[in-house]
């Protein structure tokens, strides 16, 4: 196999006296999509904002993170993302008082071009709307935006933090395609909750309960697995295949 | 005891809580479940008064309580936790129980009486503390618990103040494995006796299996369905909304 | 919808457990306290001279009037720390509700003529309405906002006194006490004694009503509001109730300190009610430790002596020596307290109360084979 | 008819003021969340530099030419001392904000302390431009020429600020940090430079608030700036925090307010109404403070 893109072992996060995370080492593949699962507030984003250098004050982190050969903990984020690290956060945090053309320009860089090409080849909407402020944009339209502003630049490795949330069934539909296009050409470290989302873009897949890695492995694996799916995930998924209320409850007791 | 006629809750354009109807019977215990940001907590922010409703109606025991203060609500018997914990951090856990236990029996106001002299509260407090099974913990500061302790203490702390209603916000989010089945019994028993009702969002869906009645789907702020397990689960449009269309 | 930054202040961190671990000491402890009240009862019998720390032998006129000074203004902190180490409100306007019990015995006194029985209470209760009736309005705002809403009463409060209204005041001047109608035991350089004693009673009466607030149910909800004011509200109690309780309370021990204070220096000046006294209200409770049992007291009492010493210690012959851009600043009270204050920030977070277990756990850490326990 | 345009452009002159105050404090809370008390210092620094370069800085002097190059001389100080205060003082605390308030606070005491022991706590009289002690007649009405140089200051210092927000990167990265400091970051852009910058965009127009203050008043005292900032924080409140247009309508109507009340009630009366004004804004709304919305 080869080189992974990010290398996280042995992460821990304690927020204001909250172990969070428990040791939490996976890697995520140089290409496609890896995907971080889990229950609610099993500490997937925070995960993500670990990664990234954005554990709040109050938190303290252990263990290593390296992309590529660089290690990627205590240094700032802006240098982070500058060294190829994309973020689209949990929630868009587009600038809702900024033009979309002011949103995009925001994240261009001194000494690289910025691609907008790219940006409005798979988004030809943000250059219609350019001029109009990001907080009147539809709830998936700022998702755009917030992944478009990304896009922007070249990176290494992006992380997408639960990009469909909110948005309507058409939205998501959507936003899937997209990101399954720029998979494409840059590696993904996806947190999803929606399942047929996860189906259609994740080749790998990393499972968090109780603050540690539960399991990793083939996504598609997990995925034809219900047994396996129920167990790590709890939640919903045990009805994606086997939606029968009467199995699911003689199964777990 | 509690029902919700037509509760909606929208900012600018979009509605957050969308015309929502629950009827919650007395000892009835209701799950609610939905996608992530589908309103479920601004669905309880707006049942206990943090946020006012749009449009719509909250009644308690047939009294409307829609233009209540969230405290005069928990006076009426409607109790709630969060879906983050929160718990006075730098109070002992059993100073936390006990606070609880002043503020349903009254007498707060009392600036040169000795709190800890009150042994009628004190009392109440530690029964409360026995049923979560924090008893042994009493003495420490509630900002040091782990996380599963720091749920029961909530529980706790709701149970204190004797509600009629309780509504529980993901009380299993980020409790470990292990120590879920301990909280399941703890919720399963608080329903047991005075006929107390109780909400409960949750995303384990064998948790709410097992301990609800009654499931009520929310999606995009709308409730999508309301009815026993076997007929919501077996619903498909339930399905779709929650587990998002085959693409 | 922009993103709103919350505007709330944090709460302050919380009270260090001060038990100190070790075995004589502890047994002593409780009375601690009591030994030192002794000897602030009769420190006044003593003629012993402690050359650099006061001018005056201890029981001279001037170093009573200071010690007594410095008393009032550690009941002043611990009371003003009711509000801001253990409720968590972040006031800036507390010298108004002090400066009221100041300028109201002051006016009462010597432009009513009321005899003093009648003026201190006066005063105490006008102090207190009201604070009373700014913190109904103030506390319908949170965090930041209420700060600025009490500093900009406590503003009214010093232009009133400076524009002198009807003249009451006396205006930049300021207004002495017309002594003639006090008790004769409270009048005269040879009393001083008696003020100083009043000074002590005041602060022992301030500690008792916060320590006794503070462990009464009243005092858990208020400790409450400190962590997590919205939980208070979700167990059936009114944070705007308790609040507002707190901030008269404490705006009535404020006022009554300004009694005191008034009789001591014999008179008002506008001063008292610049922003700079309520900021360094905050400095004293920070510099003590807030929300601990004797940290605010022993700031209040440090912070006023050093503003008072450190003028005389600037005029001294070892800072004269020193080259002016030295010795003007060291003669500046306010710049070395501030100062010191932004060094306690950053390094003493907790305070002078944190000192005390701090160097517990460096000598347990010392001591091998000890292990601290969490 | 001239007492109300004389009263309008003192008015006005008075609302130069705050703005010059307040725009960078509101700026420095929308952008850094601290509430900052040593504003007052920068001010006292641009004055005390100003009157010192007058009399000391070759080139410099109390008219003409020399006045502006003393002027400048003020406002590089101001600007330097706040952006020292910004690197020295309140970064190591990033987003610690209790502590960085706590810090301003011992920096506004011990700041006004230093001023006064090194030029004394009195106030001293201020080199004044011949033409600042003149008036002109305007519809009737004898306004004094240090007045209007502190609109015409204000005015040029509001459209400096506003082109500077709208139209340059830096402008950009500060209405974004405005809203979210955070995402700011997560684009890849150093948000603490920005920090650095609007201290002293902060100072500077504190510190030309400061000199031309000085001339408006004729006079310099270490604890001018004290008395200024509480209405200045008015001001940024009830023009909500972070909005410089915010800020300029807010000091308008504390000015105009002040100004008239002034004269036509008691003397003191106008500054009780701006605190009212307050008060009732607050009132009604509550979480005003927080609407940082509109920031250019």
């Amino acid at each position: 196999m080869s080189q992974p893109v990010l290398t996280v072992d042995d992460l821990s996060v304690r927020i204001a006296g909250l172990h969070i995370l428990q040791g939490v080492s996976f890697t995520v593949a140089p290409t496609g999509v890896t995907v971080l699962l889990g229950r609610n507030g099993v500490g997937k984003t925070t995960t993500l904002r670990a990664v990234v250098g954005l554990t709040p004050r109050n938190g303290e982190v252990d263990g290593t993170v390296r992309m590529g050969e660089q290690s990627l903990l205590d240094r700032p984020t802006h240098r982070l993302v500058r060294g190829g690290l994309g973020y689209v956060p949990e929630d868009r945090c587009v600038f809702a008082g900024l033009t979309v053309a002011e949103n995009l320009r925001l994240a261009e860089r001194r000494g690289s071009t910025p691609a907008y090409d790219r940006v409005f080849a798979l988004f030809p909407e943000l250059d219609r709307r350019s001029r109009q402020r990001a907080g009147s944009l539809s709830g998936g339209q700022q998702q755009m935006l917030a992944i478009g502003r990304v896009l922007l630049n070249d990176n290494r490795l992006l992380l997408v933090d639960e990009p469909t949330k909110g948005l309507a069934p058409k939205v998501v539909t959507e936003v899937a395609e997209v990101l399954e296009r720029v998979a494409e050409s840059v590696p993904v470290l996806l947190v999803e909750q929606n399942l047929a989302v996860v189906r259609r873009l994740a080749r790998d897949a990393v499972v968090l309960a109780a603050g540690k890695v539960a399991w990793a492995g083939d996504a598609q694996e997990l995925l034809s697995e219900t047994a396996l799916t129920r167990s790590l995930l709890g939640v919903g998924s045990a009805e994606a295949h086997d939606a029968t209320p009467a199995a699911a409850r003689k199964d777990g007791h | 005891m509690l029902a919700t006629r037509g509760l909606t809750w929208r900012i600018g354009e979009v509605a957050i809580v969308d015309s929502v109807e629950i009827d919650l019977a007395p000892g009835e215990f209701l799950g609610v479940i939905g996608p992530n940001g589908a309103g479920k907590t601004s669905l309880f922010n707006l049942i206990t008064g943090l946020r006012r409703p749009t449009e719509g109606q909250v009644t308690l025991d047939g009294r409307d309580i829609s233009a209540l203060p969230p405290h005069r609500r928990a006076r009426l018997g409607l109790g709630r936790t969060f879906q983050a914990s929160s718990v006075f951090g730098s109070l002992t856990v059993r100073e936390n129980v006990r606070l609880a236990v002043q503020a349903h029996r009254g007498g707060s106001m009392k600036l040169w009486r000795r709190a800890a002299a009150d042994r009628e509260v004190a009392a109440a407090a530690d029964t409360a503390l026995d049923r979560v099974g924090l008893a042994h913990r009493g003495t420490a500061l509630a900002g040091t618990l782990a996380h599963g302790e720091k749920r029961k203490l909530e529980i706790a702390l709701l149970l204190a103040g004797e509600p009629t209603v309780m509504l529980l916000d993901e009380p299993m989010a980020g409790v470990s494995a292990e120590d879920v089945p301990e909280l399941v019994q703890v919720i399963r028993s608080l329903t047991g006796d005075n006929g107390r009702s109780v909400l409960m969002v949750e995303h384990h869906m064998d948790v709410i299996l097992e301990l609800a009645d009654r499931i009520a789907v929310m999606h995009h702020g709308a409730l999508l369905a309301c009815d026993t397990p076997e007929t919501v689960m077996a619903n498909p449009t339930v399905q779709e909304a929650y587990l998002g269309e085959e693409l | 919808m922009t993103e709103v930054k919350s505007p709330e202040v944090p709460a302050p961190p919380a009270a260090v457990p001060a038990e100190l671990t070790g075995g004589r000491v502890s047994r002593l402890r409780p009375y601690l306290p009591l030994l030192v009240l002794v000897v602030a009862v009769i420190l006044p019998y003593s003629t012993l001279h402690l050359p650099g720390i006061f001018e005056g032998a201890l029981n001279s006129p001037g170093t009573l009037q200071l010690l007594a000074v410095c008393l009032v203004f550690g009941g002043l902190a611990a009371g003003y720390d009711l509000l801001f180490g253990r409720t968590g409100m972040l006031s800036f306007g507390h010298a108004l509700y002090f400066a009221a019990g100041v300028y109201g015995t002051d006016i009462l006194i010597t432009r009513a003529g009321l005899p003093l029985w009648q003026a201190a209470p006066l005063a105490i209760v006008g102090g207190t309405i009201l604070a009373g009736l700014i913190g109904a309005v103030a506390l319908r705002t949170v965090g930041i906002a209420f700060a600025m809403v009490t500093l900009a009463f406590a503003q009214v409060g010093a232009i009133l006194v400076a524009r002198d209204f009807g003249g009451l005041t006396g205006g930049e001047e300021g207004l002495p006490l017309d002594v003639s109608g006090l008790p004769a035991g409270l009048v005269g350089v040879a009393n001083t004694v008696n003020l100083y004693w009043l000074a002590l009673a005041y602060l022992v009466v301030v500690v008792l009503v916060v320590h006794r607030v503070s462990g009464s149910p009243t005092g858990r909800v208020l400790a409450g509001l400190r962590d997590d004011e919205r939980r208070i509200g979700v167990l059936g109690l009114d944070p705007y109730r308790f609040k507002l309780v707190a901030f008269t309370l404490a705006g009535g021990l404020a006022a009554a300190g300004g009694v005191v204070y008034c009789l001591i220096v014999g008179g008002a000046s506008p001063h008292i009610t610049s922003s700079e006294l309520t900021l360094s209200l905050l400095v004293m409770v920070v510099l003590g430790g807030p929300g601990t049992r004797w940290g605010p007291v022993l700031g209040g009492i440090l912070y006023m002596y050093l503003d008072h010493r450190l003028v005389s210690f600037g005029s001294s012959g070892a800072v004269e020596a020193l080259p002016a851009f030295l010795s003007r600043p060291l003669s500046e009270p306010l710049f070395v307290l501030g100062t010191v204050f932004i060094l306690a920030v950053y390094f003493f977070p907790g305070g002078l109360a944190s000192l005390a277990p701090r160097l517990a756990l460096l000598r347990d850490a010392l001591r091998p084979g000890r292990r601290r326990e969490d | 008819m001239d007492a109300i345009i004389l009263l309008t452009l003192t008015g006005l002159g008075l609302a130069a003021l705050y703005f010059l105050v307040a725009s960078g404090l509101s700026l420095v809370f929308g952008l850094a969340d601290v509430l900052n008390f040593a504003h007052g210092l920068f001010l006292g620094v641009g004055a005390y530099a100003t009157w010192w370069a007058a009399g000391n800085l070759p080139g410099a002097g109390a008219d003409g030419l020399g006045f502006v190059v003393a002027v400048a001389f003020g406002v590089a100080a101001g600007t330097l001392m706040a952006v020292l205060v910004e690197l020295v003082l309140i970064r190591p605390l990033y987003s610690r904000t209790i502590e960085q308030v706590l810090v301003t606070v011992g920096l506004s005491l011990a700041g006004v302390a230093l001023l006064q022991a090194t030029w004394g706590a009195d106030a001293r009289p201020f080199p004044r431009p011949e033409w600042t002690r003149q008036v002109t007649t305007i519809l009737g009405a004898q306004v004094p020429n240090g007045g209007l140089l502190l609109i015409i200051a204000a005015v040029l210092v509001l459209a400096a600020i506003l082109a500077f927000l709208q139209w340059t990167r830096y402008g950009l990265i500060i209405r974004a940090g405005v809203e979210n400091r955070e995402m700011v970051t997560a684009l890849g852009i150093d948000v603490r430079k920005a920090f650095t910058l609007v201290f002293a965009i902060g100072g500077a127009a504190a510190a030309l608030a400061g000199a031309l203050g000085s001339v408006y008043f004729g006079t310099v005292s270490p604890q001018q700036g004290g008395s200024l900032l509480i209405f200045a924080f008015i001001v940024v409140v009830i023009g909500g925090m972070g909005s410089v247009v915010g800020s300029a309508y807010a000091a308008v109507a504390v000015g105009l307010l002040q100004q008239f009340v002034n004269y036509y009630g008691t003397s003191g009366l106008g500054d009780i109404c701006v605190v009212a004004l307050l008060a009732v804004v607050l009132l009604l709304r509550p979480q005003g403070i927080a609407g940082k919305a509109a920031i250019a």
